[in-house]
């Protein structure tokens, strides 16, 4: 009981990792319609920005959250300047397709200019608090991975309230219905496009911290997180932000207790054959309203 | 020039004898080219580029040294080496092409990357192409080294090696430790590390051995962990990639799991794990083939110009990698011609002291070299085992988790 | 009812070929220049291109002319590659072996057709992505160990053979591609492509031609992971099925020209001369130049290089009519 | 002479196609005017070159004083100067709700916003009916009056209407035309592109009659409605309904 | 009798969208289907064709129950539509487009060629033989629905419904096109267009049905509708009497 309990909690604590990672991009993905392989990357690059912090300035990995955040959403405005811009407003599955290509392409520039300036070791960052926590009836939660869950969760109501209750959040989620008629309602789509796609680059860097200090960090490390992230946002739905968060708790869940109760061989496979199945079952994922 | 051009025959005659050179390639009489070519494949980019960097330093640092010196002697003339070096992508389709490159560029020998499953492509090839192939950086028996391919030389320690020395340490102990887990990655050089291992515990006896297989890339190992910490093992044996090795670590951290002995194969090696785990590194055991505090002629002076050239102590496999071109250029030597069989010939025979120790090739292509045992001391690697060439004594037991500050 | 049986002004579409003899010159320089060499690099080289075509044309007919977006193609590759080597080893021949991987890599598209076509667009790419790497992992757990050709096999490895057997490749499945884009099919399938819900309302059995298009790019994916199998001398049973062949075959899809029959021969050529001059070149940068060279592709042609062509084609016109 | 609306000379192109070929028109401030023409002659088009949406080869379009060529289309609404596109357009996968509430999104329609809703919701009380209704689930209709609806929430200066009636039930035409009608009473200049050139004529003060990209006639509404040429191209007389 | 629509319904999530509607259609007639906006006409069209199933309620065409039959496979019976919002295919030629009703509707033509040189035909009745190898996208709105007329008629079919295919063209354009559906009855197939131009439906339909809200609440020949005052009052308004 207390290791199933044990394994549960873990499970819950890397699908919150999961859950963040995706919410970056399923909001690029549900409003701009644009798929970003290089999402990934860009969780390495908020990674790499927190490995700085701490190695050179000694911050605590949560502190310097508040340089990550914004050094990656610029990141993601001079993307968006340079790269997306130009696809932005192409149609419906032709702009998915294209986006599909440069980001893969941008992705392999980003992966390696990474490798040369940080080099292909791995890194990560063990804080002195690492392995303190609560102990509740022998199961076991660590501080950090404690906080990791809570401000996901900070995160995604935030995000909630901002594009379903604010002004500049709806204009985000018309920009993505049809830009056109957005600017005809006076909207700077422009503005719109390039915040969007900055957001969703900071909150893949909230990612990247996470995983640079729960796991490690590599410049290679992108496409594995590209994935999990896709994979969390069509279990959670089409145009389903919010619903990355719960999505990726069940995937992180049913990974631990697949590695734990079958083989931690086929914990993978096992995620995706649930994820085969809702597809298939469900359609239009899982938190979403017919 | 004097490039060369292997055709492939359909004749299976000369598989069969290899002291026989070939007809179609140059016998010594042609002059000799202005440079030696030597072409290497190696892992720049993707997941083996850590190792991959450490073992192109230890080439070009080797090749630079003998051209300063005016080249390698080839039947009395100085001919300077031309080491040329190609990226793989750690992807051993590509490592097939690159080598391919070489091959029609008219290099005289291959140097090899790291990482057994691109070895293994890269092996394959060398035979084909019929030129010989030093490669380090991989422990990988099966599949490469017990192929029968005659082109194909590694003086680096094996499975068989490791888990002789990794026994040897567990004896040295006392109290002796009794229960091991193995954490396998679901790899072949996982099962043949596990196979090996599990055969010497027996052999030796006084051990029990569980063994939880995971997949590589794996991120949460709890479902290991709580099993092995609820069965109170007390050494864990494992051949962690980097990035798995690190989670494996915290892991074992976050859930309080206290063993007495944490040995793990190659995530450890490279200097920055001490930096990513920093005090938790402490205690680690690690195989990581070579040390530059090893008293083997030529390691100091290696050691010293490499730390003038890049900045850092040369890491594990730059001694290794320096070996082989150590091993090339004694075999160029010694066969006084460019042909490619003659100097293939001429490394089955070599018997030279280098930074990894004496070589002598066995009929399979391995060497016995040492395999020194180092562990992570203080957020430094220190040589610790064999009791003949360590220089410090190792941690043991491993200081519980609360009991670090 | 009006039955003007009057000539019919030239209808033909306007399709992009290229002529006859550009198609005489292309195979013309592929047989005579490898041979003409003769270097194991230009041979590999060539291979290497021969089965970005085909990979590329494979693509091509469920993503160009379908219009689904497939990133599970890496599937049937690695289907075609490991039951191929897996029959040649235990001594069926060689031939038979390539055939029934194809098949295989096939009836595996068949069976998992159904359901995923359930899915649209960018969900569809994700979805066969997924099953994948369902059957990458499988494989990899079940298979951990190194396939090595046996020694007899090195000794009589001939390199141009499999250069020989990749350019035929390449052939037949441009050859397939430019049939089905004149056959009646294509109607129905480029139909669906367009508006799904349209071309049904005009008699078009949706699934049965997503499955045609799928079935037939599975075949020539799963030869291409056969031919791949004949040509590596070791590798893991895992790499045929990495994702990178699923976007190696995509991105010369695109960059060719997505939906054109030239157009994944014109992409499987610059493709793999690029990568490999580059990666021979520039050791150092070669990945940066190369997916940097890829986004400006895609977002200054993003018909693919065949947009090159029109566009000076059109340009010529303009200037011709002044 | 008009000077509310001028746009003096302009030419546009899709591609290497030319669709516009030096038009110019005026529309003064208060009126409703009429641009007719058939299909394909460049309405769409000479509509969305005034919004912003098609940048211009050559020539102007002046607010007043105000350059609107050289703003983007979102600053051109900030001017007042509000289309409600052909096709509707509406934001789809959004709420009836949402959709008005973008319609104000400019900072000088934002701070009247609750007027302009109520305005909105008696003119269409379905709306306020459907408020959480999504939009791309309601009839062509329905949406239609979204779409002017979402328009009027941005308080217009000049209205520019493409194809209004398109696709909708008489009752609902006379419904659009009036509040079109009212609208302008209270003040709103309208710019109106019709198929259905009788009621817009009628409806219109002033009128072009646009072909082929080119201006080729203007004049009073009911001077048109009256003309010949006018009559055989754009009028056409339907059969009746046989009572 | 060609088409019997025996209580039909269909609800959206609550919203009866077509409520039990019943109605009979005899071969070689036009069928006016009118009634307000979002009265459930598309939605009808939908049900006919197949793109929904029905929540209640059974369809038969041609004497067969064809509730539970796919898109396509009616189509194959020979029942073909125009849409409301056009949806040509746009990538492809405008003989393409024609021609894949002909490849793939009733009576099939399996040659390719001989396939285009018949749709061919239909694309010269509906003025569009002139801009045959063009890209469907480049045409103009009204060429667009053309181009969608001509690729239903090109699949043969018995049952054509037009949604309001009149709508967004002039009136010398519309005159046209209601010779042309005429003719087209004239060929024997038999028409449902939904048209809010009452007084082209009113000129050319033998029979009229009139839905609102969902519900069928007249039916008759255009002069009973006319005078209905239901239908007055629910969709035509007073001033067309006026
Ligand atoms: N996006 C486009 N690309 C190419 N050509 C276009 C495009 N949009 C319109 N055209 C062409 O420009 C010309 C004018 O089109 P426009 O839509 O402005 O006409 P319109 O008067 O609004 O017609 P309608 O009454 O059908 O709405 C037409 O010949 C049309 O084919
Ligand atoms: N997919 C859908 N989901 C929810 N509601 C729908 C859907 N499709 C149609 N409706 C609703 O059903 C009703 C009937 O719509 P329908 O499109 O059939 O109207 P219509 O008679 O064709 O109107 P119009 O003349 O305006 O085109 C409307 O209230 C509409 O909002
Ligand atoms: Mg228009
Ligand atoms: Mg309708």
């Amino acid at each position: 009981m207390q290791s199933f309990m044990q394994t549960l909690v873990f499970g819950i604590f890397a699908g919150a990792i999961y859950g963040i990672a995706a919410m970056g991009l399923a909001l690029v993905f549900g409003v701009l319609k644009i798929l970003n392989i290089a999402h990934g990357e860009l969780v390495m690059l908020g990674g790499y920005v927190g490995f700085w912090a701490f190695s050179t300035l000694g911050w605590d990995p949560f502190l310097s959250l508040i340089i990550v955040i914004p050094a990656i959403f610029i990141v993601g405005l001079i993307l968006d300047r340079i790269v997306y811009r130009h696809i932005v407003r192409q149609l419906g599955e032709e702009k998915i397709k294209n986006s599909l290509l440069v980001s893969f392409g941008l992705g392999l520039v980003l992966q390696n200019l990474a490798q040369a300036l940080f080099t292909g070791d791995e890194r990560s960052v063990q804080v002195s608090y690492a392995g303190e926590g609560l102990n509740i009836y022998g199961v076991l939660l660590p501080w950090t991975r404690l906080a990791t869950l809570g401000i996901v969760l900070i995160v995604t109501l935030a995000l909630h309230f901002f594009l379903r209750k604010t002004y500049p959040g709806k204009a985000i989620l018309a920009t993505a219905e049809d830009y056109e008629s957005a600017e005809l309602a006076g909207i700077n789509i422009g503005r719109v496009y390039m915040m969007t796609f900055a957001l969703g680059a900071a909150l893949a860097a909230i990612a990247g911290q996470f995983v640079t200090f729960t796991y490690s960090l590599a410049p290679s490390i992108g496409m594995t997180w590209t994935l999990k992230a896709m994979i969390v946002i069509v279990l959670a739905g089409t145009g389903s932000i919010l619903g990355a968060l719960p999505a990726g708790l069940l995937l992180g869940v049913v990974e631990a207790m697949a590695g734990a109760y079958l083989a931690q061989t086929y914990k993978e496979v096992a995620g995706l054959v649930i994820f085969l199945f809702v597809l298939i079952v469900r359609p239009q994922g899982l938190f979403v309203r017919k | 020039g004097g490039e060369e051009t292997t055709t492939t025959t359909l004749a299976t005659g000369t598989t069969a004898t290899t002291t026989v050179s070939s007809t179609e390639t140059t016998g010594t009489t042609e002059p000799l080219p202005a440079t030696i070519k030597v072409g290497a494949v190696i892992p720049l980019t993707g997941k083996y580029s850590g190792l991959g960097e450490q073992v192109k330093n230890g080439y070009e640092l080797a090749v630079a040294e003998i051209n300063a010196a005016g080249g390698v002697d080839v039947g009395g003339t100085k001919v300077p080496l031309e080491l040329s070096i190609l990226d793989d992508e750690s992807d051993a389709t590509k490592t097939v092409q690159q080598l391919e490159t070489h091959s029609s560029n008219g290099v005289v020998a291959y140097l090899g990357g790291a990482g057994s499953d691109l070895h293994a492509a890269a092996a394959g090839i060398a035979e084909k192409n019929k030129i010989a192939y030093v490669g380090i950086a991989f422990a990988l028996y099966t599949g490469v080294m017990d192929q029968g391919y005659k082109y194909v030389f590694s003086p680096f320690p094996k499975s068989q090696d490791m888990a002789e020395t990794i026994f040897d340490l567990l004896d040295s102990f006392a109290p002796k430790p009794s229960k091991i887990v193995v954490f396998a990655e679901k790899t072949d050089w996982g099962a043949e590390l596990t196979r090996l291992w599990t055969e010497q515990a027996t052999t030796r006896g006084g051990y029990t051995v569980t063994a939880y297989e995971y997949a590589p890339g794996t991120t949460d190992f709890s479902a290991l962990i709580v099993p092995a910490k609820d069965a109170n093992a007390e050494v864990l044996l494992a051949l962690p990639s980097g990035p798995d090795g690190l989670a494996m670590m915290k892991q074992i951290k976050e859930l309080d799991w206290n063993a007495s002995v944490y040995l793990l194969i190659r995530a450890p090696d490279p200097p920055t794990f001490g930096e990513n785990l920093g005090k938790d590194s402490d205690g680690v055991f690690l195989l990581p083939g070579w040390n530059n505090g090893l008293p083997y002629a030529g390691v100091k002076e290696m050691a010293a110009a490499y730390k003038e050239k890049y900045g850092k102590p040369a890491a594990a496999l730059t001694g290794p990698a320096y070996s082989c071109v150590q091993i090339l250029v004694d075999a160029i030597t010694r066969a006084a011609s460019l042909d490619r069989d003659a100097i293939r010939d001429a490394i089955a025979a070599t018997n030279l002291d280098t930074l990894v120790g004496n070589v002598q090739f066995k009929p399979d292509g391995t060497s016995s070299v040492g395999c020194p045992v180092n562990q992570w001391q203080g957020g430094k690697q220190a040589l610790v085992f064999p009791a003949d060439v360590a220089l410090v004594p190792p941690i043991y037991p491993a200081v519980p988790w609360k009991d670090r500050q | 009812m009006k039955t003007t049986s009057r000539q019919l002004p030239s209808f033909k579409p306007s399709r992009r070929w290229l002529t006859p003899g550009a198609i005489a010159v292309l195979l013309a320089f592929a047989v005579v220049f490898p041979q003409q060499v003769a270097k194991d690099n230009v041979w590999n080289l060539f291979f290497l291109m021969c089965l970005g075509i085909a990979m590329g044309q494979s693509w091509n007919m469920l993503g160009g002319f379908a219009g689904q977006t497939s990133l599970g193609h890496a599937a049937f590759f690695g289907i075609g590659a490991i039951i191929t080597r897996v029959l040649w080893f235990h001594g069926t021949p060689f031939f038979l072996a390539l055939i029934v991987g194809g098949v295989a890599a096939a009836t595996f598209a068949m069976i998992i057709g159904a359901p995923t076509f359930r899915l649209r667009g960018a969900y569809f790419a994700i979805g066969t992505l997924a099953v994948a790497e369902v059957l990458r992992i499988t494989i990899a757990q079940n298979q951990p160990y190194i396939s090595t050709m046996p020694g007899s096999m090195i000794a009589e490895y001939n390199l141009p053979s499999r250069y020989w057997l990749a350019l035929g490749l390449a052939i037949a499945t441009t050859g397939a591609a430019y049939m089905l884009l004149r056959s009646r099919w294509s109607l129905g399938i480029l139909g669906v492509r367009e508006d799904e819900e349209a071309a049904q309302a005009t008699g078009v059995h949706v699934l049965r031609h997503k499955l045609l298009a799928l079935g037939l790019s599975a075949v020539f994916m799963g030869l291409a992971g056969g031919v791949f199998a004949f040509k590596q001398i070791s590798y893991y049973p895992e790499a045929p099925f990495f994702p990178t062949f699923t976007f190696e075959a995509l991105m010369i899809a695109y960059i060719g020209g997505l939906g054109t029959v030239s157009g994944p021969v014109i992409g499987g050529i610059f493709f793999v001369v690029v990568r490999e001059r580059l990666a021979a070149n520039l050791t150092d940068v070669h990945q940066v130049i190369f997916g940097a060279l890829f986004v400006v592709i895609v977002l200054l042609l993003p018909g693919g290089l065949l947009e090159i062509w029109d566009r000076s084609k059109r340009l010529a016109l303009r200037v011709i009519r002044r | 002479m008009p000077d509310f609306l001028n746009v003096d000379a302009i030419n546009v192109a899709h591609g290497d196609i030319q669709a516009l070929w030096d038009v110019s028109l005026e529309v003064g401030q208060g009126e409703i005017v009429a641009l007719i023409g058939p299909n394909g002659a460049g309405k769409t088009t000479l509509m969305r070159a005034i919004a912003g949406l098609h940048p211009l080869k050559s020539g102007t379009v002046l607010l007043r004083d105000k350059a609107l060529h050289a703003l983007p289309a979102h600053r051109i609404v900030e001017q007042g100067v509000i289309m409600v596109p052909e096709g509707r357009r509406l934001f789809g996968g959004l709420t009836v709700m949402d959709n008005l509430e973008l319609g104000a999104y400019s900072k000088r329609a934002r701070e009247v916003r609750a007027n302009t809703l109520e305005l909105v919701f008696e003119l269409f009380p379905l709306l306020a009916e459907r408020r959480t209704q999504r939009a791309n689930t309601m009839s062509g209709g329905q949406q239609q009056m979204l779409a002017v609806g979402r328009a009027l929430m941005g308080v217009p200066k000049l209205l520019m209407l493409d194809e209004p009636s398109l696709g909708l039930g008489p009752l609902v035409v006379e419904n659009i035309f009036e509040t079109v009608r009212q609208m302008n009473q209270q003040g709103v200049t309208i710019f109106l592109v019709e198929q259905n050139a009788r009621q817009a004529l009628e409806l219109a003060h002033r009128a072009y009659i646009l072909e082929q990209g080119r201006i080729v006639g203007t004049g009073l509404g009911d001077e048109l409605l009256r003309d010949d040429r006018v009559q055989q191209a754009y009028l056409g007389i339907c059969p009746a309904p046989e009572e | 009798m060609l088409l019997n629509l025996e209580g039909v319904s269909k609800a959206f999530k609550g919203l009866k969208a077509v409520n039990s509607v019943s109605t009979r259609l005899e071969e070689g007639k036009i069928l006016g289907l009118i009634g307000p906006n979002g009265a459930g006409k598309t939605t009808l069209f939908n049900l006919i064709t197949g793109v929904y199933p029905p929540t209640e309620g059974k369809i038969f065409f041609d004497g067969k129950d064809i509730t539970s039959v796919a898109p396509h496979a009616r189509c194959w019976m020979g029942i073909a539509r125009t849409f409301q919002l056009v949806r040509p295919l746009p990538e492809l030629s405008v003989l393409d487009n024609a021609a894949i009703g002909r490849v793939y509707g009733r009576d099939p033509i399996r040659n390719r060629s001989k396939a285009e040189k018949a749709s061919y035909e239909t694309l010269e009745m509906v003025g569009l033989a002139a801009r045959a190898s063009e890209k469907a996208k480049s045409l103009t709105l009204v060429d667009r629905k053309r181009l969608e007329l001509a690729r239903a008629l090109a699949a043969k079919p018995k049952l054509l419904l037009l949604d309001e295919l009149l709508a967004g063209l002039n009136p010398s354009e519309v005159l046209t096109s209601m010779a042309l559906i005429q003719s087209i009855r004239d060929m024997g197939i038999t028409i449902i267009m939904v048209e809010h131009l009452v007084k082209a439906v009113f000129g050319i339909a033998d029979q009229i049905v009139v839905l609102s809200a969902g519900e069928l609440i007249a039916e008759g020949t255009p002069a009973e509708i006319a005078c209905n005052e239901s239908v007055i009052d629910a969709y035509l308004g007073r001033s067309l009497h006026a």
